[in-house]
């Protein structure tokens, strides 16, 4: 039945335009689903939801046909500032950060931000400050990530961010979350598709969906103003949103405000619930992401440095082994070295972490430990093999007939001499295996690179969080090439 | 294992050359044997072999544990002077690191290098760094000393200072076996010469005997004893 | 008006089960999408799709209620044999390598796989065969992929791999690719939503979707077997298939064979279209794939032996101007060397192939040389500067009193002796660039990982592509590790 | 530049302990100079300024293109006896390969290592090693010739053959500044002597002259005059 009413006024869409006007171009993310924007099941060419029939009901408004172009949500905002569509709709979250970077539209649907927690918490965590010391999942790149970023630092709560609006729900009910933060209208749906799950209906925070168009199309946001106050008049949004299953008792009071605002003061209709440009421009988002991405260098050095140790320990014993071992302990040591080192360290994790899962459950850190640990060992190896035996042979002969045992001569002469030569090639190894580091992550170890990921997929864009992790990388590596170099420097007075 | 030296029918080939031709060779303690030959006809290697550096083709050796001191000094370049000397006193024969300075600077000083102990290798004049090399031999004080050419770099007086306590090491008892191309050195120190040709020994003996009335064509050859004639010396 | 339809068969599939009976779990994937499997948009909690009212014709016919179970595509023939679900069925293709692995039903719908085209190349491009070193599309892990690998070797197309069915056909629109192969029920949808395309009626191949089982449950399948066979008698399939628009002159053909056949010879309703086996277990599909791994690997070790070769030449140029140069140049370089390595070679790549291409647009193949080339410079002039001041002294001294220049010092006695050196730790990073060169898939490159990846997709494992891509790396890995241990053995004669 | 050696007021510290306190030095074509001086006297170190390998701290130098042979060989590791003495006068010189060969193998030979020249450095005896250094710095034939101890891993033989050599050098205008321990090659082979001590030249002249009748206390002690009386030498 509803889908008559859809079909309908697909016809009225595609028969009212005046002949010769240019299509209305309107961009969405059919991948975010009902009820926003869905590809029609029975018809995929077409587009069904609210935000669709909302789009069309401009278009006919404007007296053009409607177009639909397919924009991934994380872009919208570069989208329409490059012009790839006259007008962009699909649950666009209203926030001061956006109104500053494209013209946006009065607010057309308030929701609000929910907590979803298993049944058996529904009385243990019922509001953000409940959850000290708890995951707490959401959609990245959202307001709802905004709010748990906030409350990390007031909270103490960890904010865990996903691509996609499913798998918060179900690492919900899988217990590797305590509690999922999202607007009401995901949340409900989510609630239809488990069992278990129970959401408390007090808004953590209350955010609105705006259209949005290029920042220079200020004269058309202002027709689809027009338009969308018109369509909260006469019902035409009220009869959509229920169509949809979306209305609410919170919309009237919206409406009530944006009819009542003064037409030419957006910001009185900015978000109620967020403090002003919390979702926005990079720079501005950087406050919040910045420590996250701290902690996630600290995860980083941390791991590398002590794979590193791994690797100088173990590798200080191959090498040995190698130098002085008999065939058989040689052969098999070579065997090691190629290997590891011939192959790719992404799968000798793989093996480390699933592989051995049968034999021994490693914890995921351990297991990146472990695995480039093990594999920078082949590298380092071979670094002081050969700079074992770049020693003259002149010092070992006189550690011989001095008395020394090989050990001796290997502790207190040739390594010393050896570990000279080795200094750079070793520092280059450690500042290789500061990024190589960020392989871990398939063992879902968060570390820096992962952590930029996060933050660029929440902000959508590579730009400030690639540079600022860059920089970090650089912070990291900066003081161990200052001191490998001062090291040399000393030793460099001992050259004959 | 007594201090004694007794090699026999010591033979080496290098490629197709062949370096010894079957070297017989004996010492005790209480002797300074000095091995006297042409540059290159296997000085050093003898003392290599003999200090288990390098393997013979064939031969028969009984060796005590040997120190050596080597034609280069092969000084540990990341150690100081006193470092080098006072290494093997501390951890081959475990004595403590007070110990070991006490004794290390002792020898430098007999040498005359203790005011150098705190400099590199290669803040060494050649000189000072074959003494030192020298003192780290001696601090261990081996039953047999190998010395590999240690005046070449010396002038008179630091090779007489050596020589004087050479002399005194094999009166208590040690065996020394040193080669040299310094004819003075050796009749003014050595209380045996072995005189190396084509990879054989040609002659020995007292060495005021041997260099004064050489008998052998090459042994003549080697100290150009009809040049020195001639020039009257 | 359909959905008036669905409705009915939903409330059949609620009321009819007798109470206490388990419910039949039925696992598909939901992102499959219309007309198999997908949530229903006005109410996501509930699946819609031809599949689905199959699936709940059967749980009824059983008397069971039944409970939709989201599993991703690629892993549904492991799920069968975990028993995550009773019955799998989403649009799953008939081989002989899943009948061998899982209990399957008979076929219940035949599609044709066909071929799209730009409208202008309606007449060129007719049949694989006309499509001679073109690029033809297709999703991975279908039956359709493995025709193209087929047509790879029997045609000289190159078949490109597709993680969804979307992009091979807008990438067919751009050019990027000369034609799609998909089957007919995929390439009708992607009719409705493009045009500018046309599809050629002609089947390359036939195949059959069937509804799977647990190996050991072939009671179940039995019993879904007579349902189906039933439901083809009965025109319930045909008022499905109707009723999603994908019913044709195909399926009572179909039907006939699969009625005719003896119910006891599942081998007799294998599919027509394909040689036996050709989707099945790795080591059975190893075959087919391994050309494509041989010529990933080609790529992977042109690209890294090239940008090797540009990392040595940049890497003697810089180190011998941090030896040699004045304190400015030797400040520059050292800046530049620090940010080189102390910065993730991804974030260069992306600069290098992005970032510059508003001044120099740089082909993906040469962007990916020069970055890696760039980056590994860094890294190889510490290697040369280390051991370049390794170099005895002396050997400087004498040379100089002789009177060579710095520059023929440099060529004639101190890089000789440094190369020495510097060969273990260069050999180290030629091995390790080998595998860092994967990061370039990130420009569209693809080598060997990539490749192992398109492979372990398409066959649904990956432990047999991990392993030879492993091997891959390894063979060229050890030739080089020899060689540099060939050289070291010849140099350390001349060791003091 | 002419080939004359003049040097005025060089001085050197090394940390506060002065090295050179004030040479003056002068030496001509034809002239053979010995510096003779107590190990670590800084004779090396003059040397290394002159080659323009050290900086002094003061002083004046004027000094014509130097060839230098140092008191250790410093070889070229990686190359053959041959390659070693060919690089300067093929690279420097632009000789063709052939031509430098060929002079390099007579060097060789008349330095008695002609039979090595395929050897590298390692495989080299360390007089074998001093005299292919020598062949090195005499193939580029510079107008001075600097000789840090080049006689000290040499027999006799080979020092009397190396020190007529030099003569002939001098003899056909090149300037000879060598450093020496050995006072009879001094006396047989240099046209005069000068002897250092405490950083400074006490005395210098014609060798004879000089070695036999050492005025100063410093020559003296050097030379341990008063033990060789003793030895009745
Ligand atoms: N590693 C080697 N390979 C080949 N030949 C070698 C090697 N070491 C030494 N030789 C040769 O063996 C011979 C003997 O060398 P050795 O060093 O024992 O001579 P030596 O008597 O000590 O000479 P010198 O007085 O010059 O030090 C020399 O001709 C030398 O070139
Ligand atoms: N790099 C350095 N740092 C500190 N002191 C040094 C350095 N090089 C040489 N010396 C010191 O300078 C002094 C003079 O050294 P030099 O090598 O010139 O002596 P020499 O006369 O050649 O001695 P020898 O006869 O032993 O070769 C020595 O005491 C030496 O220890
Ligand atoms: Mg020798
Ligand atoms: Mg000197």
């Amino acid at each position: 039945m509803i889908r008559l009413a859809l079909l309908t006024s697909l016809l009225v869409c595609t028969v009212t335009p005046a002949l010769g006007q240019p299509p209305l171009r309107w961009g969405g993310d059919s991948e975010g689903g009902a009820p926003f924007v869905e590809a029609d099941p029975a018809d995929p060419s077409t587009m069904v939801g609210f935000d669709v029939e909302i789009a069309e009901h401009i278009a006919a408004q404007l007296g053009r046909p409607a177009r639909f172009v397919q924009i991934a949500y994380a872009s919208l905002d570069q989208s329409a500032r490059r012009g790839d569509f006259d007008i962009g709709l699909s649950g666009i979250e209203d926030s001061a950060g956006r109104r500053a970077s494209v013209a946006a539209s009065v607010p057309y649907y308030e929701f609000r931000e929910v907590i979803t927690v298993r049944e058996g918490d529904r009385d243990r965590f019922r509001s953000l400050a409940d959850l000290r010391g708890r995951r707490v999942a959401t959609l990245g790149g959202t307001m709802a990530y905004d709010l748990l970023l906030q409350a990390e630092r007031d909270d103490g709560i960890t904010a865990v961010s996903y691509d996609d609006d499913v798998h918060p729900y179900s690492d919900l009910l899988l217990g590797r979350v305590d509690a999922v933060l999202l607007d009401h209208v995901l949340a409900e749906r989510a609630m239809r598709r488990n069992t278990g799950l129970v959401t408390h209906p007090e808004a953590v925070a209350v955010g609105h969906y705006i259209i949005i168009a290029a920042p220079e199309q200020t004269a058309l946001r202002d027709r689809v103003d027009d338009i969308l106050r018109a369509a909260m008049r006469d019902g035409t949004l009220e009869r959509i949103f229920r169509k949809w299953g979306c209305w609410n008792e919170d919309q009237p009071a919206l409406y009530a405000r944006v009819l009542g605002a003064a037409a030419t003061d957006p910001s009185a209709t900015a978000p109620a619930g967020v403090p002003p440009g919390t979702v926005g421009r990079a720079w501005e988002a950087l406050p919040r992401y910045l420590p996250s991405l701290l902690s996630a260098a600290v995860v980083t050095l941390v791991l590398s440095c002590a794979a590193m140790l791994l690797a100088v320990v173990l590798g200080v014993l191959i090498a040995t082994g190698r130098v002085y071992g008999d065939p058989v302990t040689r052969a098999v040591l070579t065997v090691y070295v190629e290997v590891m080192r011939g192959t790719p360290v992404l799968l000798q994790l793989f093996v480390i972490y699933y592989g051995l899962a049968g034999v021994v459950r490693l914890p995921a850190f351990i297991a990146a430990l472990v695995g480039l640990g093990l594999n920078y060992a082949a590298y380092e190896s071979e670094i002081y093999r050969s700079a074992l035996e770049a020693v003259p042979r002149g010092q070992l002969e006189a550690a011989r007939v001095l008395g020394l045992t090989p050990l001796q001569t290997l502790r207190l002469v040739r390594a010393p001499q050896a570990f000279r030569l080795a200094l750079a090639p070793m520092t280059n190894d450690f500042v290789a295996l500061l990024k190589d580091s960020s392989l871990v992550s398939v063992l879902t170890v968060v570390e820096l690179t992962k952590q930029t990921q996060i933050f660029a997929t929440n902000i959508g864009s590579w730009l400030v969080p690639g540079l600022l992790c860059a920089l970090l990388y650089l912070a990291m590596s900066l003081p161990l090439s200052h001191l490998a170099r001062r090291l040399e420097d000393r030793w460099k007075v001992a050259t004959p | 294992m007594s201090a004694t030296l007794r090699v026999r029918g010591l033979r080496l080939w290098r490629g197709d050359r062949q370096i010894l031709a079957g070297i017989d060779l004996d010492a005790s303690p209480g002797e300074v044997v000095a091995l006297m030959g042409l540059s290159g006809s296997g000085k050093t290697t003898i003392l290599r072999i003999l200090a288990g550096l390098e393997r013979a083709d064939a031969g028969d050796i009984q060796v005590p544990k040997a120190g050596m001191v080597f034609q280069y000094h092969y000084l540990f370049e990341h150690l100081t002077a006193m470092e080098n000397v006072c290494l093997a006193p501390m951890y081959v024969q475990r004595q403590t690191r007070a110990q070991a300075e006490a004794r290390a600077g002792e020898l430098l000083g007999e040498l005359g290098v203790g005011h150098r102990a705190d400099a590199l290798p290669r803040e060494l004049s050649g000189g000072e760094a074959q003494r030192v090399a020298i003192a780290r031999a001696l601090a261990v004080d081996p039953p047999l000393l190998l010395l590999d050419e240690p005046t070449a770099s010396l002038d008179p007086a630091r090779r007489n200072d050596l020589g004087d306590a050479l002399k005194a090491l094999a009166a208590s008892g040690r065996t020394l076996l040193l080669t040299s191309h310094d004819d003075d050195f050796v009749r003014d120190f050595a209380s045996r010469v072995v005189i190396l040709a084509g990879g054989r020994m040609v002659e020995q003996g007292d060495p005021r005997q041997v260099l004064e009335y050489a008998q052998h064509e090459e042994t003549r050859e080697l100290l150009q004893v009809e040049r020195q004639r001639k020039l009257g010396r």
